[in-house]
C-alpha cells in the first residue's frame, strides 16, 4: 500500500481555545478511513486544515511523501483533495447544477458557460440518486428549496464532481436515511475500487464497521489511536474515543404501560405535509416516530409546536382542547421542541451561551426584567446535565463544537422544565457519551412525568429509547410497534410496508 | 497578551481612544478646543446625533439588514410638527413632543410593517418612506407657519441646567441608561439580540419576531421625532430638510461604536461614543484652515482608518 | 394671446423655494387682468442635473412657449437650452446665472450679494479686525460667486484678517455648529460673514457664547430672524435674495413673448446674458421697516421683492 | 407521489422577476403615452432615453456589486469625479479630437481606479461596504472639487454634438444602450456571474468551493466604477460641461433601480437586465408625474408614494 496523505503533529488554536494539539492521520491509497472522536475533539478542524479552509498553526502535511503547504481550497483542489463540509458548502440561491460545478463550470471555446454540458453532466450525476432523493430533486431546483437530506446529496455530488483522489466526508450521512446511506456506501466502494481514498467521519458506529478499512481516533484535539477495522471491535474503538466506556444504554426492560390519563391527544391533525394523524401520549411515555426520512415526522412535531401549525384536527392537552398556532402558545403550555438543525433552528450566532440558554425560559416565564446574576446558577446546572464542554456562560456559542452546541440547545429546553418534549432528531452530531447521557436524561424526565415524542433518523436510537413507535409514511401513521414487536426487523418492515 | 489585544480591539475602547486622540489633536491645533465649556457644546451636538443613533442602534441590532434611512425625514417632520404645535409657547411643549413623537412613531411602525409583513428590505423600505415623508412635509408645511421653539425648550437644549450641563445632556445620559436597561435588563432586550442573531431560532423559542421588529422601527421613528423636537430647540425654527444631515452620520456612529450591520451585536454605549467621535472629528476639521475639499479628504480618510481599526469582517480562511 | 409657461425648480429643501413658486404663480394669475391667460406647467422636486434636464425636455416636448428655471447647474443646460431655442422656446433662468447663450438670466447678481454683505461687515468693523466666513455648498455656483464677491470687499479693507473660511451647506443647524466651533477656536473673532438662513444658526451660537455685543455678523431676512435681530439688538446686516425673482423673471418673459424687444446694453453678468435686479439690503437702520413689513406673515416668510410688469417694461424698447 | 414543492409557474417567475418589472414598465409607458400623445415619436423617445441613460448605466454597475452581496454608495461621486477629470483633460490638451479621446480614456481609467479602490478596501481589507463607500464617496467628491472648484469648462462641440446625434441612422444614445445590453449579455454568460452570485449568496460556501472571493468582489466594484464612468461620459455629452456636484442622487436611485429589477439586497440573486428595467421604471414614474400635472407641492409626495409602491410590489412578487 502507498501512503497517500500524512498529517503530523497538527496544531490549531482559536484564541484561547486549542482545537488541535496533536492532530495526525495517515491515509493509504484506495482505502476508506474512519476518523472518529467525541464532539469537539477536532475532527472537522483537522479536515478543514487538510482542505485548505483553515490555517494550521504548526505541523506538517505531506502527500505521497512530499511536504505540502495548502494555502486555500483552490490549492487543496489542485492537489486532488475535496471536502464534504459538515455544515455544507452550498449556495442556497443557486441551482443544484450550479452548485455541483461551482468554480469548475464547463466552458465553450470562447469561455462562455456551456449550459447544455452543465445540464447533461448534472443529470448524469443525479441520476444515481433519483430513486432515493425524493420529490423536487432536479438539476434546476434551487438548493434553498431542498430538504436537508437532499442538500447532503448535492454536497456529495459536488465533492465527486471535482474528481479528487482524496475525499473527506465530514458526517456526510448525518441527515441521510437508510436507502440513501446504502447508495452512498455503494459509491464509496466504487471510488475505492478506482483507487480513490476516503476519510469518513461519523458518529454511527454501525457505519464504521460496515464500510471502513481503518480507523483513526481523536480525543481532545489529539490523535490517540489507530485501528484496522477488521481486527478490532466496537468496544475497543469506543474505549479509545471516550477514555472509559459509556456505551449506549441497552434497550431497557419493557416498562408497564402507565395508566394515567393521556397528557397529549391528537385527533386527525393535518397540514400540508401531515395527514390525519391521531395519537395519544401519557405522562412518562416516550413515543418514537419512525419510518424513512421525510415522511412527515418533523412536520408533525413542528405542527404540534406551532411552527408550521396544523390546519385541521384537534389537539388536547390534559383533556382540554387547545389551539397552538405559534411556538409561544406551545411553550406557554409546557411544550418544548429540540431541533436537529441547530445552525438554522437554534443557534443565536455571536451571542453568549447564557443568552442561548435563556431564550426559551424567558418565553416560558415571561419576566419583564432580567437579572442575569440570579439566573447564572440555574443555567450552569442546565448546561451541566449533559456534561457540555464549555469555557463559561459568557463565552460565545460559536466557540463550541457542533455537538457541544447541540447540548446547549437541549439544555435551553430542559431549563423550562417541559411537560411535553418534542425531539426532532435531536442527537444529530452528538457524540456517543453525550448521547448516552441524553438518553438517560430523557428517561429520567419521562419517569418524572414528562411525555416525550421522539423522532430520530437512527432506528437504533428509537429502539433503545421508546416505549412504542409510530411508523410514518407519506405524512400519515402507517403502523405502530409496541412491546415485543419493537425490533429492528419490524421497524424496517413497517417503514417500507406501504412505501411505493 | 491576548487579553491586552482583545481589550485594544474592543470597539468601546477604540472609540474612546479615538475621542481622546481627536481632543488632543483639536487642542494642539487650536488651544482652547478642549476647554470645558467647548466640550459641553460639542456634547450637545453629539447628543442630537446620539438620540437618532439610539433608534438606529435598535434597528441595526434587530438584524435582517436592519437600517433606517428615513430618520432624516422623521427628524424634519418632528421638528416641523413640534414647531407648529409649540408656536413659541412653553405651555405647548409637552403636546409638541406628543404630536411629533406620535407621528414619527407611526411612520416607523409603517416601516416596520413593510419590512416584516411585506418583507421589503429595510434599506429600500426606509428610503422609499423618506420620499413619502419629505413629500408630505412639503404639502403640510406650505402655508402653515413652520413655527418656533418654545423658550423653555431652547433653554433646555442650549443653557446649563445642572452642574453647568444643559438639560439635553442629562436627557441623553438618561436615554443611555434606559437603552442599557432595555437591552440588558429586560426580556425585550434579550429578544432584540435574539431576533437580530437568528430570526428562525428566535421564532422557535416563541418570540413574536415580526411584532418586535415592527416595534423597533417604530422606536427608531420615535427617537427621530424626538430628535426633531430637540433640533428645533437647538436651531429655534425648522425647515423641511433639517434632518437630512443626520441620516448617514447616525449609521456611521452606530458602526464605529461597534454595532455590526449584520445584526445581533453591539450596544448603545458604543453608538454614543461613536456619535461623540464623529462630532469631534467634524469640529476638529472645521478648525483646520483648509479648503473644503481638503476637509472632505481628511474626513473620508479618518472614517476609513476607523474601519481599519475594527469595522472589518472576519477572514474567510480562519 | 395665451401662453403656456414651464417652471422648473430642482431643489425643494427650503421654504424659500416654495415661496418662489407661489409668487410666480400669483404673478402668472395676475396677467389675467391684463387679458393674458397663462397656463403654468410646474416641475418642482429634488432632482439632480440630469433629472432637471429631463424636466426641461418634457417641457419642450409639451410645446411650452417659455421655460423659467432655477437651475441646478450654471453650465450643464447649454445643449438642452440650445434645443429649446431651436424649437422657438424662450428660456429664462433665475436665482443662478447660466452660461447658455440661448437663455437670459433675470435675478440678483450673486457676486454683488456677497460683495454687499462683506462691504457692510468691513465698514461696520471700521476696516479693522478678525473675520471668519461661513459659506454654503462648496462648488455651487451661487455660493462660489458670493464667496468671490465677499473676498473682493474684504480685500479692499487691508486691516481685516480672515481667520478661517468654512462651509455649512446652507443648513441652519450646521451653521450653528460651525459657528460654535469657530468661537471656541478663535476667541478673538470680531466679524462673521455668513450667508442666508445659516445666519440664524450662527447668531444663535453667538448668543449662546454671550458675544452678541462683541461681534458683528451678517443676517438673513426671514421674519423669524428679523424678530430675533431686533429683540437681541444684534449688529447685523443682510443682503436680500428675494424669492420673488422667479415672478420677476416671469413678468419679463411674458413681455418678451408678446414680441417686445430688449433695450440695448441692459445685459451684463459673467456670461453677458443677465438682467440684474436690485438687491435690497437691510441693516440696523432699516430693520424697523422690514419688521413692520413682515408683520402678520408666517415665520418662514422671507422679505421679498418683485419686479412689477411696469418695472419690467423698463427693460424693453 | 408528494406534490411538487412550489408551483412551477411561480418558480419560473421567481427566477425572472424582471418580467414583473417589465410589466410595470409597459403599464407606465402606456399611462405616459395617454398623458403625452406625442410620446411615441422618434424625437421624444430619444429625448427620454437620453434622460434615463445615466441611471440605467449606473444601475447596471450597481447590480453587480449588489449581486455579490455588497453595495456601492460612492457611484454618484465617481460620476462627478470622472466628469471633471474628462473635461479637465480635454481642456488641458486643447480641446481637439485627440484631446476628446484622451479625456474619455482618462475618465474611464478614473472610474476603474475608483472601483478598484473600493474593491481593495472592501474585499481586500475586508471593510464594511456601506460605510466604506460612503467614506470613499466623500473622498472622490472632495477630489472632484479639488480638480474643478465650480461648474464650468465647456467640452468641445464635437463631443456633445456627436453624443446628441446619430450614427448609421440610429441615435448615439440608442447605440450606447445597445452596447450596454451587449456587455451585460456577455457578462451574463460567463462563469463570473455564477461565481459572483455564489459570493453574494453565501460567501463562506463560495470560498470553500475554491472561488477567489476577494478577486470576484473587486471585479464587481471595478464594473461599478466602469459603468459609472460610462454614465458620466454620457452626462458630459448631455451637459457639455464639467460640474463637481454632478450625480448626487445617483447612488440611491441606482440602488432603487436594482431592487425594482428584482435583486435581493442581501446578494445572490438578481440581474443587470432587471436593473436596466428598474431604472427605466424610475424614469417613467418621473415622466408620468410630470405629465399628470399634479400641483407642484404634491409632486414629491406622489413621486415618493409611487416609488414606494413600486418597490414594495416588486419585492412582493420576487418573494412569492
Ligand atoms: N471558529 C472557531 N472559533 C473558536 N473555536 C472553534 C472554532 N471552530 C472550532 N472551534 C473549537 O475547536 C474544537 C474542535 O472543533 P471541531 O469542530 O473540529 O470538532 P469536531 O471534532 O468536528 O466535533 P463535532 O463532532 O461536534 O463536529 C472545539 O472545541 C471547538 O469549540
Ligand atoms: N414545502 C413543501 N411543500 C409541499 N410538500 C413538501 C414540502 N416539503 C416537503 N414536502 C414533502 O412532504 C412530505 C413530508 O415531508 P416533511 O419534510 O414534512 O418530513 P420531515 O420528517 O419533516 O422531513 P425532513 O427531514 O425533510 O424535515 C415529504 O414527502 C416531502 O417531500
Ligand atoms: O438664497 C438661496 C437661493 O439662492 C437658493 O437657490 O435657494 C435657497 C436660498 O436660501
Ligand atoms: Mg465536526
Ligand atoms: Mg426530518
Amino acid at each position: 500500500m502507498t501512503l497517500l496523505l500524512k498529517a503530523e503533529s497538527i496544531t490549531k488554536r482559536y484564541g484561547a481555545v486549542v482545537a488541535l494539539s496533536d492532530g495526525g492521520l495517515e491515509l493509504e491509497q484506495g482505502e476508506i478511513h474512519a476518523l472518529l472522536g467525541a464532539n469537539g475533539c477536532g475532527k472537522s478542524t483537522l479536515c478543514k486544515i487538510i482542505a485548505g479552509t483553515v490555517a494550521k498553526n504548526s505541523g506538517t502535511l505531506s502527500i505521497l511523501g512530499r511536504a505540502v503547504e495548502i494555502g486555500g481550497p483552490r490549492e487543496a483542489e489542485a492537489l486532488g483533495v475535496a471536502l464534504f463540509y459538515q455544515e455544507l458548502s452550498l449556495v442556497p440561491q443557486l441551482s443544484v447544477a450550479d452548485n455541483i460545478f461551482l468554480g469548475r463550470e464547463q466552458r465553450s471555446g470562447a469561455g462562455f458557460l456551456d449550459a447544455r454540458a452543465l445540464r447533461r453532466d448534472t443529470e448524469q450525476l443525479i441520476a444515481r440518486f433519483a430513486e432515493v432523493a425524493g420529490a423536487g430533486f432536479s438539476a434546476d431546483a434551487l438548493v434553498s428549496d431542498l430538504s436537508p437530506d437532499q442538500r447532503q446529496i448535492v454536497e456529495i455530488l459536488k465533492v465527486l464532481a471535482r474528481k479528487p483522489r482524496i475525499i473527506i466526508f465530514d458526517e456526510a450521512t448525518a441527515a441521510l436515511d437508510r436507502n440513501q446511506v446504502a447508495l452512498f456506501f455503494a459509491i464509496l466502494r466504487e471510488l475505492k475500487a478506482e483507487g480513490v481514498s476516503s476519510i469518513f467521519i461519523t458518529h454511527r458506529m454501525d457505519e464504521v464497521f460496515e464500510i471502513t478499512d481503518r480507523i483513526t481516533v481523536m480525543r481532545n484535539g489529539a490523535t490517540v489511536a489507530r485501528f484496522v477495522t477488521a481486527e478490532t471491535d466496537r468496544q475497543a474503538v469506543v474505549h479509545a474515543m471516550v477514555g472509559d466506556v459509556t456505551a449506549l444504554a441497552e434497550r431497557p426492560a419493557a416498562r408497564p404501560r402507565s395508566d394515567k390519563p393521556a397528557r397529549l391527544v391528537l385527533e386527525s391533525v393535518g397540514n400540508k405535509r401531515v395527514q390525519q394523524v391521531s395519537l395519544s401520549l401519557r405522562p412518562g411515555e416516550i413515543v418514537g416516530l419512525g419510518g424513512l426520512q421525510g415522511q412527515g415526522q418533523s412536520s408533525l412535531l413542528q405542527g404540534l409546536f406551532g411552527a408550521a401549525p396544523f390546519t385541521s384536527g384537534t389537539i388536547r392537552l390534559d383533556g382540554e382542547q387547545v389551539r397552538i398556532s405559534r411556538p409561544s402558545h406551545a411553550i406557554g403550555k409546557g411544550i418544548a421542541y429540540v431541533s436537529g438543525d441547530r445552525g438554522r433552528d437554534a443557534a443565536f450566532h455571536g451571542r453568549s451561551i447564557f443568552e442561548n440558554i435563556a431564550a426559551a425560559s424567558f418565553s416560558k416565564e415571561r419576566p419583564a426584567m432580567v437579572w442575569p446574576g440570579r439566573l447564572r446558577e440555574r443555567f450552569t446546572k442546565a448546561a451541566a446535565t449533559l456534561s457540555t464542554k464549555y469555557a463559561g456562560l459568557s463565552a460565545p456559542i460559536g466557540s463550541l463544537s457542533g455537538g457541544n452546541q447541540q447540548k446547549i440547545f437541549i439544555a435551553r429546553w430542559l431549563a423550562t422544565q417541559p411537560s411535553v418534549l418534542l425531539l426532532d432528531d435531536p442527537t444529530k452530531g452528538i457524540d456517543l457519551g453525550a448521547k448516552a447521557d441524553f438518553f438517560a436524561l430523557a428517561r429520567r424526565l419521562a419517569d418524572e412525568g414528562a411525555a416525550i415524542l421522539f423522532y430520530s433518523s437512527e432506528d437504533a436510537e428509537l429502539l433503545s429509547l421508546c416505549d412504542r413507535i409510530l411508523v410514518f409514511n407519506s405524512g400519515a401513521v402507517a403502523g405502530e410497534l409496541e412491546g415485543e414487536a419493537l425490533t429492528a426487523y419490524n421497524l424496517t418492515n413497517a417503514a417500507y410496508g406501504r412505501a411505493a | 497578551m491576548n487579553r491586552l489585544r482583545s481589550t485594544l480591539t474592543d470597539p468601546l475602547v477604540l472609540a474612546t481612544l479615538s475621542i481622546l486622540v481627536l481632543l488632543a489633536a483639536g487642542e494642539a491645533l487650536s488651544p482652547g478646543f478642549a476647554r470645558g465649556d467647548q466640550i459641553v457644546r460639542l456634547l450637545v451636538v453629539s447628543a442630537i446625533l446620539g438620540l437618532v443613533a439610539a433608534g438606529q442602534s435598535l434597528v441595526v441590532i434587530g438584524g435582517r439588514e436592519g437600517i433606517d434611512l428615513s430618520v432624516g425625514a422623521s427628524i424634519s417632520l418632528g421638528a416641523v410638527l413640534a414647531g407648529n404645535v409649540m408656536a413659541g409657547q412653553d405651555g405647548s411643549i409637552f403636546l409638541a413632543v406628543l404630536v411629533a413623537g406620535g407621528a414619527t412613531f407611526l411612520i416607523g411602525l409603517i416601516n416596520g410593517l413593510g419590512v416584516t409583513m411585506l418583507r421589503i428590505p429595510p434599506l429600500v423600505m426606509t428610503l422609499g418612506m423618506t420620499g413619502v415623508v419629505q413629500g408630505a412635509l412639503i404639502v403640510i408645511s406650505r402655508g402653515i407657519p413652520s413655527g418656533n421653539a418654545a423658550p423653555a425648550l431652547m433653554a433646555f437644549v442650549n443653557r446649563p441646567l445642572v452642574f453647568g450641563l444643559p438639560g439635553i445632556l442629562i436627557l441623553w445620559a438618561l436615554v443611555g441608561v434606559l437603552m442599557w436597561v432595555l437591552l440588558r435588563r429586560t426580556r425585550l432586550g434579550y429578544a432584540i439580540y435574539a431576533i437580530g442573531s437568528n430570526e428562525r431560532a428566535a421564532e422557535l423559542t416563541g418570540l413574536p419576531v415580526r411584532a418586535i421588529r415592527t416595534l423597533l422601527y417604530g422606536l427608531s421613528g420615535l427617537f427621530a421625532g424626538l430628535t426633531g423636537v430637540i433640533v428645533i430647540g437647538y436651531t429655534g425654527n425648522s425647515f423641511v430638510s433639517v434632518g437630512d444631515q443626520y441620516v448617514l452620520p447616525s449609521v456611521i456612529a452606530v458602526v464605529i461604536g461597534g454595532i455590526s450591520l449584520a445584526g445581533g451585536q453591539g450596544n448603545y454605549f458604543g453608538a454614543m461614543l461613536g456619535a461623540i467621535a464623529l462630532t469631534l472629528l467634524t469640529s476638529v476639521l472645521t478648525t483646520l484652515q483648509l479648503e473644503f475639499w481638503g476637509r472632505q479628504l481628511i474626513f473620508g480618510a479618518v472614517l476609513l482608518m476607523l474601519m481599519l481599526l475594527y469595522g472589518r469582517a472576519g477572514r474567510l480562511r480562519a | 394671446q395665451d401662453y403656456k409657461i414651464g417652471l422648473s425648480n430642482g431643489w425643494v429643501g427650503s421654504e424659500w423655494r416654495t415661496q418662489m413658486i407661489e409668487e410666480a404663480q400669483a404673478a402668472a394669475a395676475a396677467w389675467a387682468e391684463r387679458g393674458v391667460n397663462i397656463e403654468l406647467v410646474i416641475q418642482s422636486s429634488d432632482v439632480d442635473v440630469q433629472g432637471q434636464i429631463g424636466a426641461v425636455r418634457n417641457m419642450i416636448n409639451e410645446g411650452v412657449n417659455a421655460i423659467i428655471i432655477n437651475p441646478n447647474s450654471p453650465t450643464a443646460f447649454d445643449p438642452i437650452f440650445a434645443q429649446a431655442a431651436a424649437a422657438g422656446i424662450l428660456v429664462v433662468a433665475t436665482d443662478a446665472e447660466v452660461s447658455s447663450p440661448d437663455a437670459i438670466y433675470v435675478g440678483i447678481d450673486q457676486t454683488d450679494y456677497g460683495r454687499k454683505g462683506c462691504a457692510w461687515l468691513a465698514e461696520t468693523l471700521g476696516g479693522q479686525g478678525n473675520v471668519v466666513t461661513i459659506n454654503g455648498v462648496s462648488g455651487h455656483p451661487a455660493n462660489e460667486m458670493r464667496v468671490a464677491g465677499c473676498r473682493e470687499s474684504l480685500a479692499a479693507a487691508p486691516g481685516i484678517t480672515v481667520l478661517n473660511e468654512t462651509n455649512a451647506n446652507w443648513d441652519q443647524a450646521q451653521g450653528q455648529q460651525t459657528m460654535q466651533n469657530l468661537l471656541a477656536t478663535y476667541p478673538e473673532i470680531d466679524g462673521v460673514y455668513v450667508q442666508d438662513g445659516m445666519a440664524a444658526g450662527a447668531w444663535r451660537a453667538i448668543e449662546a457664547a454671550g458675544k452678541t455685543a462683541d461681534i458683528a455678523a451678517t443676517g438673513e431676512v426671514r421674519k423669524d430672524f428679523l424678530d430675533l435681530w431686533s429683540a437681541g439688538n444684534y449688529t447685523s446686516g443682510a443682503s436680500v435674495n428675494p424669492p420673488g425673482v422667479m415672478a420677476s423673471a416671469l413678468n419679463v418673459a411674458v413681455l418678451k413673448l408678446q414680441g417686445k424687444e430688449f433695450k440695448e446694453g441692459i445685459f451684463g453678468g459673467v456670461y453677458g446674458n443677465a438682467i440684474f435686479l436690485d438687491i435690497p439690503f437691510i441693516n440696523n437702520d432699516t430693520l424697523a421697516d422690514a419688521v413692520a413689513a413682515a408683520d402678520g406673515k408666517p415665520g418662514h416668510w422671507s422679505v421679498t421683492d418683485e419686479l412689477s410688469v411696469e418695472d419690467a417694461e423698463a427693460f424693453f424698447q | 407521489m408528494t406534490p411538487a414543492r412550489t408551483n412551477p409557474a411561480m418558480a419560473a417567475l421567481r427566477n425572472r422577476v424582471w418580467l414583473v418589472t417589465l410589466s410595470a414598465l409597459i403599464a407606465l409607458f402606456v399611462i405616459n403615452w395617454i398623458l403625452q400623445p406625442n410620446l411615441v415619436t422618434p424625437n421624444v423617445l430619444k429625448s427620454n432615453l437620453t434622460v434615463f441613460l445615466p441611471v440605467v448605466l449606473v444601475a447596471i454597475g450597481q447590480s453587480y456589486v449588489i449581486l455579490g452581496g455588497d453595495i456601492d454608495l460612492s457611484v454618484g461621486s465617481i460620476v462627478a469625479l470622472v466628469n471633471v477629470v474628462t473635461v479637465s483633460v480635454i481642456a488641458a490638451l486643447g480641446g481637439g479630437v485627440p484631446a476628446i479621446f484622451a479625456g474619455i480614456g482618462a475618465g474611464i481609467l478614473t472610474g476603474v481606479a475608483c472601483g478598484l479602490v473600493n474593491g481593495l478596501l472592501i474585499a481586500g481589507l475586508r471593510f464594511q461596504a456601506i460605510v466604506t463607500t460612503f467614506a470613499t464617496g466623500i473622498i472622490f467628491g472632495g477630489l472632484a472639487l479639488r480638480i474643478l472648484p465650480t461648474a464650468g469648462l465647456p467640452v468641445p462641440a464635437e463631443y456633445w454634438r456627436t453624443y446628441g446625434g446619430a450614427v448609421l441612422g440610429l441615435p448615439v444614445v440608442l447605440w450606447v444602450l445597445i452596447l450596454a445590453l451587449v456587455i451585460i449579455a456577455i457578462i451574463a454568460r460567463r462563469p463570473f456571474i455564477k461565481h459572483l452570485s455564489a459570493v453574494g449568496g453565501l460567501r463562506q460556501a463560495a470560498f470553500q468551493s475554491g472561488l477567489p472571493v476577494a478577486r470576484i468582489r473587486i471585479l464587481a466594484y471595478v464594473l461599478a466604477g466602469l459603468f459609472a464612468a460610462f454614465a458620466s461620459l454620457c452626462l458630459t455629452g448631455e451637459t457639455a460641461s464639467g460640474d463637481p456636484l454632478m450625480g448626487r442622487l445617483l447612488a440611491l436611485s441606482s440602488i432603487s433601480a436594482v431592487v425594482l429589477g428584482g435583486a435581493a439586497l442581501a446578494g445572490g440573486s438578481g440581474s443587470a437586465f432587471g436593473a436596466v428595467l428598474g431604472a427605466l421604471v424610475l424614469g417613467m414614474i418621473g415622466n408620468v408625474i410630470f405629465f399628470a400635472r399634479f400641483p407642484f407641492e404634491y409632486q414629491t409626495l406622489i413621486q415618493g408614494l409611487i416609488t414606494l409602491l413600486a418597490l414594495a410590489g416588486g419585492v412582493l412578487v420576487a418573494r412569492r
